[in-house]
C-alpha cells in the first residue's frame, strides 16, 4: 500500500497516543517508510477523550491530518460514536468488544475483538493492552511488518517489561490474524 | 445556603484528573465559605494559570481566571478598588512562588487584606509535570530526569518574612483542619496565607512512585504533624500543620482610606 | 490668574485629562520619562477619592488596573520603553478579556535601556505587536499639552466605548516639556463611561455575548452578576472554550470591533493642507518642527501643509490616501527608522514618493533638518 | 450532639472518577469501586456517618444525607 | 535501526539542531507548546557536559542564556506565545548589547492564555517589533522535523556571525507532531562559531568598534579583556553614552548589520514554482497544507506552486518580488489575520493581486481551504 | 595592587551626586576586593538600573550593566555557564526587591554562589526620589505625597527565609565594618547577601529632611548597633548589624556538576 | 517684541531650571503669553551642566528648542565657554562676576554682575540667588511684567520664604536696571 | 603595629564634590571645605592617620600616604 492513514481513538488512560506512536516509529525505523504521527492536546489528555493520527507512506508527507482514515480502532463507545462515521469506504475499523458496541452501519470491515478481555484473562495486566492492540491491527492488516513492531515495542519499553509487551503483541497478533 | 449553591455545576464534572488533590481543596473551601454563611456577590475569586488555577471557573462567584503567575496583583487592584468584596486567590506552587514569588512577598508586605491559597503539588502539573520550587531536592520530574538540585521554599517562613500576617498550612487529607483554616484565613483583617500541600498523582506521584491518589494522600498524613504535636516535637523531620501566625497589623486598604481623609482635609483647607 | 489655565509638563497635562475624564484608580512603577504621570496622580487621586498604587514592578501594575476595571473602575498605567514591554502579556490580556484601561507610554530611546532622558518615537509599531497573538488595539498620540489633554480624555472614551486597552503614545520632548494648558470646563468636552447591563438580578447575563451593535454591556465585579472572566478562548459566558467556530468568532470580533470602527476612532488635524503639493505627515513633537517649517514656508509662498496624525492605530489608512492624494510628495516627519513610513507607502497610491525625514540620536528633530529633505526631493540640492 | 443515622449515600456517577480517594478511606469500608471505576455505597448498613468521603472526594461526588434522631 | 534516524516530535527536531550546534547553555521555564525542548534538553546537556536551568520565570530565563553567552557559549532559550512576551524587554537588551543567543517560541493560539494546545501563526510581527525601540531582527521558521533541524543550527549560527537574537517561529503543529528526522554526521552541515577578538594580552580591545565588515570580535567574559556591557547606548568601550553621533551610529550598524544582509539571512525553498500562474506564499505548518494541496493540483495539469518562507525577518522582499513577479495571483496561506500577507503585498507589484487564505480558530488550515478561496480568485466560484 | 587599580579612572568623577553613600560604598568594595588579592580578570560585576547599578561602570573587572531588577538573573547564567568566575551583584533597593524581589529570592533558594549586594537608601534615586519597598511607613517620596503607608522588608529576614547561606547588614558609615563582611561574603561559598544602608542625600534626605550626606551618616550610626551589642539590647528599636546568617549547604554549580558527573556516567553504561 | 527666545545655563544645584520655570509661568499665568520651557535631563541634574530653553510669544509656539537666544544667562564658566557663541547678534547675556569671567568677544550686549555677591552680602542665603538672577533679568529687559514675575514667584514658593524671595528677586531688579 | 606618621594628603581636586563627609567626621578637624567647595587639608600637623576620611570619601578623592617609623 501506498499510503495508509489510521486514526487511533479511545480514552486518556488506554495508551492510545503510546500505541499510535509505537506504530509510526516501526513504519519509519524499521520498515524505512516515511510517517507522520499527530493527537489532540489538551483537557483531553486528563481522562477525556483522546484520537491520534497516523500516516504512513512511501513518499513524502505534507499535510498531516486524517480525513477519512483506512484504518480506524475506536476503543470506547464515545470515541466509537464521534468517529465511526469518518472510516474510508471499504476501510477497516477494529473495535474492543469490551468497550464498545458497535450500532451504526458503518461502509467498512468492521473487526469486533475481545481484546481487554483476553489481555486480563491471559497477562492481567491492563496496560498492556493498547500493545495488544497493536498486535491486532499488525495480525489483521499489513500496514507494517509484524517484526518491525516487536523492534519498535522494544526500543520503548523499559527491560523489564518487555516479556508483557511480547505477550501481549503476541496475544493480539493471534486474534487479529484468526478473525482474518 | 447548600453547597452545591456554591458551585457552577454546568461545568461539571471538573477538568481535573481522578484523585487530583485540587478538587478536594475545592470541596473544602466552597464548605469554609457556606458555613461563614458568605453571600456569593461579596466574594471574587481571581486565579492564575495551572490546574489549580481553573478552580475559579467552578465556583459561583465572580471570578477572575487571569495570567501564570500574576493572581495576587489583579487581585490588589480589585480589592483596593473596590475594598468591601472579599477577595479569595488560590494559586499553584508555581504560580504562586515560581513565576508569580514577586507578587506573593509584595502583596505580604503591603498586608493588604486578601486570602492567597497556595494548593502545593509540589509540581507543574498544567505543563506536563515539572518541577516547581517547592519541589525540594531529590525530586523526579519531566525537567528534572537525573532528580532535582534546587532547595524548595518554605512557604510559611516565607510568607512571614515577607509581612503577612495570618500564615497557615495543611493538606488536602485534613479536610476539616482545612476548613476550619480557611474560614479564619478569609476573615481575617489582612494578608493570609494558606498553604495546603496537594498531590498530583498524574505527574508527581506517578514520577517519584508514590502511588496513587489514596496513597499520596497517605504520605500528606504520616509526613504532617500538627504544631505542638508530641508527633512533631519527637520526630522534627515531619512537615508541621496548623496556624503560625496570626497577627494584628496594619491593613493597606484601612491606610489608604486614611491617606484620602487626609488629602481630601488638606484639600479643602 | 485664571483657574483654568496652567502651566505645565506634558506628563500633567495627561494627568489632567486622566482627572477630567474621571480616572479612580491608578498603578504604575516609575520610570523616565513618564514618571511625572504617576507623581502627580500620587497627590491628584487622593484629593479626589480616587486610588493610586506603586505596585512592584510594570507587570504588576498593568495586571493591578485591570483587577480595578473590573469593579468599574476607570483606569489607568503610564509607563515607557522597558516597562511597555514588561506589560505587553497583561495587555494582550485586556484585548482578550475586552477589559476597559488606558496605558500612556511616554516613549524615550530604545531599544533596551536605551536613552532614557531622550526623546525617540520608536515604539510605534510595538503598541501595535508588541503583544502575542493577532489582536486590535487603539493607540492616540499628541503634539502638544491641549493635545495631550484632549487625547487623554479621548483615550479614556475610547477605552470605555470599545472595551479595549488604549495606548496614549507620547514622547520625551511632549512629556517633560512646559507649556500651557487650559481646562475644560466641566462638561464641555464629552465624558463618556462603559455600557452596563440593564439585566437585573435573577436575569441571566451574558457578559461575552455581543449585542447587535457589536458592543458588550459589562457588569461590575461586586453587583448582581456573577460570572467569569478568563484569557483563554472563551464563550459567550466567558467560560473556557476551544470550539473553532467560538475561537473564530472571538478572535474576528477583536479585530473587527477596532477596525470596523477606524472612521470613528481615527483623529488628525490638517495644518495648511489645502493645495499643498508637499505634505508632512507627522505626529508627537516631530510634528511641531513640521508645522514650523510649514509656516515658515508658507509666509515664503511655498506650497506645503502637514497632516498631524492624532491616531496611530487603527491606521487611517482612507484618511490618509485621501488627504494625500494629490501631493507631490509625502514626507513622513518621525523619530525612528520608518514605523509611520511603511504605513504611508501601504496606503498611498504612489508609495515611491513617501519619503522618511527622520532622526534617531536622540535629539529633536529640527525644521532645518526636514527643509534639507525637502529640498533634495524637490531636486533642488541640499 | 444528636447521634447520627444514614439516610442515603447519594453518589454522583457523572461526577465520580473512580480514584478510590473515598473507598480507600472509609473507616468502615462502606464503600467500593463497580465495574464501571465508580463509588458505590455496597455496605451503607455500616456507615458511620462520618462524612470523610463527602468532604475529600475531590469531584464533589458524593453527598451522605443523614437522619437526624428526631430533629428535623 | 539506523543511528541517525529519529522518529520524534518537532520540539525534540529543534533539540538535535542545537546540539549539532553545539549548544552548552539553556535556560527555560515549561510553557505549552515549547515545554518538550526544555524536557529533552534537560537530559541531553548533562549528558555533553552543558547546562541547563530552570528558572523562575522567562524573564529569568532569557536574562540567563544572555549572561551565559557572554562567557562565551552557544545559548538557548524556548517559549511560547505569554513567555515570548515576557521575554520581549531582555530580547531588546541582547540586540542593543549585540549577544548571541536563540530564542525558540513555539507558537500557539493567542493573543492571551489564548489556546495553547492548538496552533497559530500569531506572533510573527511580535517577533519583529514585540520589543521596544527601533531595531532589526532575525526570525526562521520550519514545516517540517528535517527543517526544524536545519534552520536550528542556522540560527544558532546566524545569532554567532551576526552577534544577535535570533528567533526561531515554529507552531504548535509542527512542535508536537511526530515524523522522521535523518541526523546528519558530524562536519556535514557547517556550524559556526562566533569571531573571537586576536587581541592578546594588554592591547586595548574595544568590544563596540566594529570592523570594516561591520563585525565586531567578541571576548569571552573570563578572558584577557575587561570590558563593559551595557543596554543604554554605548560608544566603542561599551560605557554609556547619549552622544548623538554615538547614538545614531550604534542605532544604524544595528539595523544595517541585518538588513543589509538580508540576502544572506533568507532562507526559502521553492515547490512547483516555475511556470506557476498561481503562487501560494506560505510557512510552516501551513506549508505543509500549501505543498500537498500544489502537488495534487500538478497532478491535474494545474500550475500552482509554493514559495515557502524559512526566513521571515528580514522580510525577503525582493526574493519574493522577483518569485512572485510573473503569478496571476498570490495566496498568503498561514493562520492569523494577514500578518506575512502585509508584507507580501509591500513587496509585489500589483499588492491588488495579493489574497490572504488564512484560519484561525486553531485548527490547522486544510488543503480544501486554500482550495475553495483558490477557485474564489480564479473567478470558478466555490 | 593598589586600590586605584581596580578602578577605571577614565570614567572619574563618577556621576554619583555629592555626599551619595553608593560612592562609599564602592570605596569599601574594591579595598575588600584588594585586600583579598583577586585578580581582576576572575571577577565578574552585574548590575541592574540605578543610580547603585553604575557602579559596575567604575570597576576595572568584566562588567555587565544590565535592565532594572534582573542582574541576578544575569548573573546566574555568568556563574552557572562559568563557575570558576567571582559573580559580585550590587543592586539598588528598588532593583534587588521591587522589580527584582522574585529573582533575589530564587537566587537565594538555589544558594548559587553569588555575592549580591543591596545597596539600600531607602528611595528610587536614579528616578528622583519614588519610595521603595524598604522605605517603610512615614516616609515622603515624590509618589508619597501624603507619606507612604507600605510596610518594608527586612533584607535580612526575606533573604534568610528564602535559602541565603550568607547574610549580613552593614552601613555605608561603618566602612571598616562593611570591607571585613564583603570580604567574608565574597568568599563564601554560596549565595551571600549584604544589605549595606547608604543615603541618597539628594533624594531621600531632601524630602524627609534628614540634612546632608553628613548628617545622614550620622543617622547611619546612631540608627544601628552591631548584633550582640549592649547598644542593641537596651534598644531593639535600632537596626542590627552584622552577620546573621553563614552556614554551608550545597551550592547549585557543584551540585550541578554531580549531574553532569551522573549523567555522562549514565550515559556510558 | 513678539517672540523671545532665552536661554539659561548654569550648574545643577543653582536653580537654573527653577527660574526658568518661573519665568515662562509668569508669562502665560499672568501677561497672557505663549511659552515653552524645555530642559536637558540627565546626569547633568546630578551637579553637572543644567540648560533650559524658554521661548515667549504672542503667538503658538512649535518648536521648542531654542537655536540662537536674545537673552542667555550663563552662571557658570564652563556654560559661558560652551554657549556664549550662541547667543542672537543684538542679543542679551547676562553674567555673574563671581562664577564667570567673560573672555570671549561676543556679538552681543554683556551684561555682568556681583549677583551672587550681592546676594549673600545683602540676604545671606545663597537659595534666592536664582530669584536674583530673575530679577535682574527682568529689571534689564522688558521679556515680562515685573509684576507678573512677583506673582508667579509667590505661586511657587512656600509661604514662609516669599519675603526672602521677594527681597532677591527686588535686589536683582534693582542690579540690573541700574546696569542700563 | 607600627606607629603612623603622616607623609601627605593628597586630595583629587577634579573628583571632590566637596560633600563635606570628610571634613564631619575627622577626628582631628584636619580638613576643611575651600572657597571652590573642594576639601584641603588645613591642620595636616593634627593627622592621626586614622584614614577615615580617605575610607569614606564617596568620590575616591582622599589618599592619605604614611610614613612608617623605620619601616620601607
Ligand atoms: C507566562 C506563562 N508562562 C508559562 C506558562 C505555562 N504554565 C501554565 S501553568 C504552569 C505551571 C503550573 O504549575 P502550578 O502553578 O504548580 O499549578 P498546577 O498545575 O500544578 O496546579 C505553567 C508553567 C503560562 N501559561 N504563562
Ligand atoms: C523595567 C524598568 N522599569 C523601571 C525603570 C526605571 N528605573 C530606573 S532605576 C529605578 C529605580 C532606582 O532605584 P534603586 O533600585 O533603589 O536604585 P538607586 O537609584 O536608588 O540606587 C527605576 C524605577 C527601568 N529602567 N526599567
Ligand atoms: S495534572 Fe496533576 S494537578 Fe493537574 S489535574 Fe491532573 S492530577 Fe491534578
Ligand atoms: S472519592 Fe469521589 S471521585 Fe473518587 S471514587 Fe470516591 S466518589 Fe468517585
Ligand atoms: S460517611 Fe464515613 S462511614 Fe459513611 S461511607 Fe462515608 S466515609 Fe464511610
Ligand atoms: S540621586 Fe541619590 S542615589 Fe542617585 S546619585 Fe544622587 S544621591 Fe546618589
Ligand atoms: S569626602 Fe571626598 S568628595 Fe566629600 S568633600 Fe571630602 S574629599 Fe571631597
Ligand atoms: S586620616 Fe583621619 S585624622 Fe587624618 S585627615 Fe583623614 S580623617 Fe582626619
Ligand atoms: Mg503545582
Ligand atoms: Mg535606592
Amino acid at each position: 500500500m501506498n499510503r495508509v492513514r489510521l486514526v487511533f481513538s479511545g480514552s486518556g488512560g488506554q495508551g492510545v497516543i503510546t500505541a499510535a506512536i509505537i506504530l509510526a516509529e516501526a513504519a519509519v525505523m524499521y520498515d524505512g517508510k516515511n510517517a507522520t504521527q499527530s493527537q489532540s492536546y489538551g483537557a483531553a489528555a486528563r481522562g477525556g477523550g483522546t484520537r491520534s493520527d497516523i500516516i504512513i507512506s512511501d513518499q513524502e508527507i505534507n499535510f498531516p491530518e486524517v480525513r477519512q482514515p483506512n484504518v480506524l480502532v475506536c476503543l470506547t463507545q464515545d470515541a466509537y460514536n464521534t468517529y465511526s462515521s469518518i472510516v474510508r469506504p471499504g476501510g477497516l475499523l477494529l473495535t474492543d468488544t469490551k468497550f464498545v458496541k458497535t450500532t451504526k452501519k458503518v461502509d467498512a470491515r468492521q473487526v469486533e475483538l475481545p481484546l481487554f478481555e483476553e489481555v486480563m484473562a491471559k497477562i492481567g495486566k491492563p496496560v498492556v493492552f493498547n500493545i495488544c492492540v497493536l498486535g491486532a491491527l499488525v495480525g489483521i492488516t499489513e500496514v507494517i511488518r509484524p517484526k518491525s513492531v516487536m523492534s519498535a515495542v522494544a526500543d520503548r519499553v523499559p527491560r523489564d517489561f518487555l516479556e508483557l509487551n511480547n505477550e501481549a503483541l503476541d496475544l493480539g497478533f493471534t486474534l487479529g490474524a484468526e478473525s482474518q | 445556603m447548600a453547597v452545591k449553591d456554591y458551585l457552577r455545576e454546568r461545568y461539571f464534572p471538573h477538568m481535573w484528573c481522578p484523585g487530583c488533590g485540587h478538587g478536594t481543596i475545592l470541596n473544602s473551601l466552597i464548605r469554609a465559605v457556606e458555613e461563614l454563611q458568605l453571600h456569593k456577590n461579596e466574594i471574587v475569586m481571581v486565579s492564575g494559570i495551572g490546574c489549580s488555577a481553573r478552580i475559579s471557573g467552578y465556583v459561583d462567584f465572580h471570578s477572575l481566571h487571569t495570567i501564570h503567575g500574576r493572581a495576587l496583583t489583579f487581585a490588589t487592584g480589585v480589592k483596593l478598588s473596590q475594598p468591601r468584596l472579599k477577595v479569595l486567590v488560590p494559586m499553584g506552587d508555581g504560580d504562586a512562588l515560581a513565576i508569580g514569588g514577586n507578587h506573593f512577598i509584595h502583596a505580604a508586605r503591603r498586608n493588604i487584606d486578601i486570602t492567597a491559597i497556595v494548593m502545593n503539588n509540589r509540581i507543574y502539573g498544567m505543563t506536563g509535570g515539572q518541577f516547581s520550587p517547592l519541589s525540594g531536592p531529590g525530586v523526579k520530574a519531566t525537567t528534572a530526569p537525573f532528580t532535582t538540585i534546587d532547595d524548595n521554599f518554605d512557604v510559611v517562613e516565607l510568607a512571614t518574612a515577607a509581612g503577612a500576617s495570618f500564615v497557615a498550612r495543611s493538606t488536602a487529607f485534613h479536610v476539616k483542619e482545612t476548613t476550619e483554616i480557611l474560614k479564619k484565613a478569609i476573615m481575617h483583617k489582612g494578608f493570609s496565607v494558606v498553604e495546603l500541600l496537594s498531590q498530583c498523582p498524574t505527574h508527581y506521584g506517578r514520577k517519584n512512585k508514590e502511588g496513587d491518589a489514596a496513597s499520596m494522600l497517605d504520605l500528606q498524613k504520616s509526613g504532617t504533624a500538627k504544631i505542638g504535636s508530641k508527633a512533631l516535637e519527637k520526630n522534627p523531620a515531619l512537615t508541621p500543620r496548623g496556624i503560625f501566625v496570626d497577627t494584628d497589623k496594619p491593613e493597606y486598604c484601612e491606610e489608604y482610606d486614611k491617606i484620602i481623609a487626609h488629602a481630601t482635609k488638606e484639600n479643602i483647607s | 490668574m485664571s483657574e483654568n489655565i496652567r502651566f505645565i509638563q506634558g506628563n500633567e497635562a495627561c494627568v489632567e485629562g486622566a482627572i477630567y475624564a474621571g480616572i479612580d484608580f491608578f498603578a504604575g512603577y516609575p520610570i523616565t520619562p513618564s514618571t511625572e504621570i504617576a507623581e502627580h496622580l500620587a497627590r491628584r487621586l487622593p484629593e479626589t477619592g480616587g486610588k493610586f498604587i506603586q505596585m512592584e514592578d510594570e507587570i504588576a501594575s498593568m495586571c493591578a488596573i485591570i483587577g480595578a476595571s473590573l469593579t468599574g473602575k476607570k483606569v489607568m498605567t503610564a509607563t515607557s520603553g522597558p516597562g511597555f514591554s514588561l506589560k505587553q502579556e497583561a495587555i494582550g490580556y485586556a484585548c482578550m478579556t475586552e477589559i476597559p484601561c488606558v496605558i500612556a507610554n511616554v516613549q524615550r530611546g530604545g531599544p533596551s535601556t536605551g536613552n532614557p532622558t531622550h526623546v525617540s518615537q520608536g515604539d510605534i509599531n510595538q503598541a501595535r505587536w508588541g503583544t502575542h497573538g493577532d489582536h486590535s488595539i487603539i493607540a492616540l498620540t499628541a503634539s502638544n499639552h491641549q493635545d495631550v489633554f484632549n487625547m487623554t480624555v479621548d483615550a479614556f472614551n475610547m477605552a470605555e466605548t470599545y472595551r479595549t486597552p488604549v495606548v496614549l503614545l507620547f514622547d520625551e520632548v511632549v512629556g517633560h516639556m512646559r507649556e500651557k494648558l487650559v481646562i475644560p470646563e466641566e462638561g464641555e468636552v464629552e465624558i463618556v463611561s462603559r455600557l452596563r447591563t440593564s439585566l437585573g438580578k435573577g436575569v441571566d447575563y451574558h457578559p461575552y455575548l455581543p449585542r447587535e451593535d457589536g458592543r458588550l454591556p459589562m457588569s461590575d465585579f461586586g453587583g448582581e452578576h456573577k460570572y467569569n472572566v478568563t484569557g483563554l478562548f472563551h464563550d459567550m459566558w466567558g467560560f473556557p472554550s476551544n470550539n473553532p467556530k467560538t475561537v473564530n468568532e472571538l478572535l474576528r470580533h477583536l479585530v473587527d470591533k477596532i477596525e470596523n470602527n477606524v472612521r470613528s476612532i481615527t483623529r488628525y488635524k490638517e495644518h495648511f493642507l489645502e493645495d499643498a503639493e508637499y505634505i508632512m505627515v507627522s505626529y508627537g513633537s516631530s510634528a511641531r518642527s513640521a508645522i514650523h517649517l510649514a509656516k515658515n514656508r508658507r509666509a515664503k509662498g511655498e506650497k506645503i501643509g502637514v497632516l498631524e496624525l492624532q491616531s496611530i492605530w487603527p491606521f487611517p489608512t482612507e484618511m490618509v490616501r485621501e488627504k494625500c492624494a494629490n501631493a507631490k510628495a509625502v514626507l513622513v516627519v518621525e523619530m525612528n527608522m520608518g514605523q509611520v513610513t511603511a504605513q504611508v507607502k501601504a496606503a498611498v497610491r504612489k508609495p515611491n514618493r513617501v519619503f522618511l525625514a527622520n532622526r534617531i540620536d536622540g535629539k529633536l528633530i529640527t525644521p532645518a533638518d526636514i527643509k534639507r529633505l525637502l529640498r533634495v526631493i524637490q531636486g533642488r540640492g541640499v | 450532639m444528636a447521634r447520627q443515622k444514614l439516610k442515603e449515600i447519594l453518589i454522583n456517577r457523572d461526577w465520580c472518577k473512580g480514584c478510590g480517594i473515598c473507598v480507600h478511606f472509609c473507616p468502615t469500608k462502606v464503600l467500593e469501586l463497580d465495574g464501571k471505576e465508580k463509588s458505590t455505597a455496597v455496605r451503607p448498613e455500616d456507615c458511620i456517618c462520618c462524612r470523610m468521603c463527602e468532604l475529600r472526594c475531590p469531584d464533589l461526588a458524593i453527598e451522605v444525607l443523614i437522619e437526624e434522631d428526631g430533629n428535623e
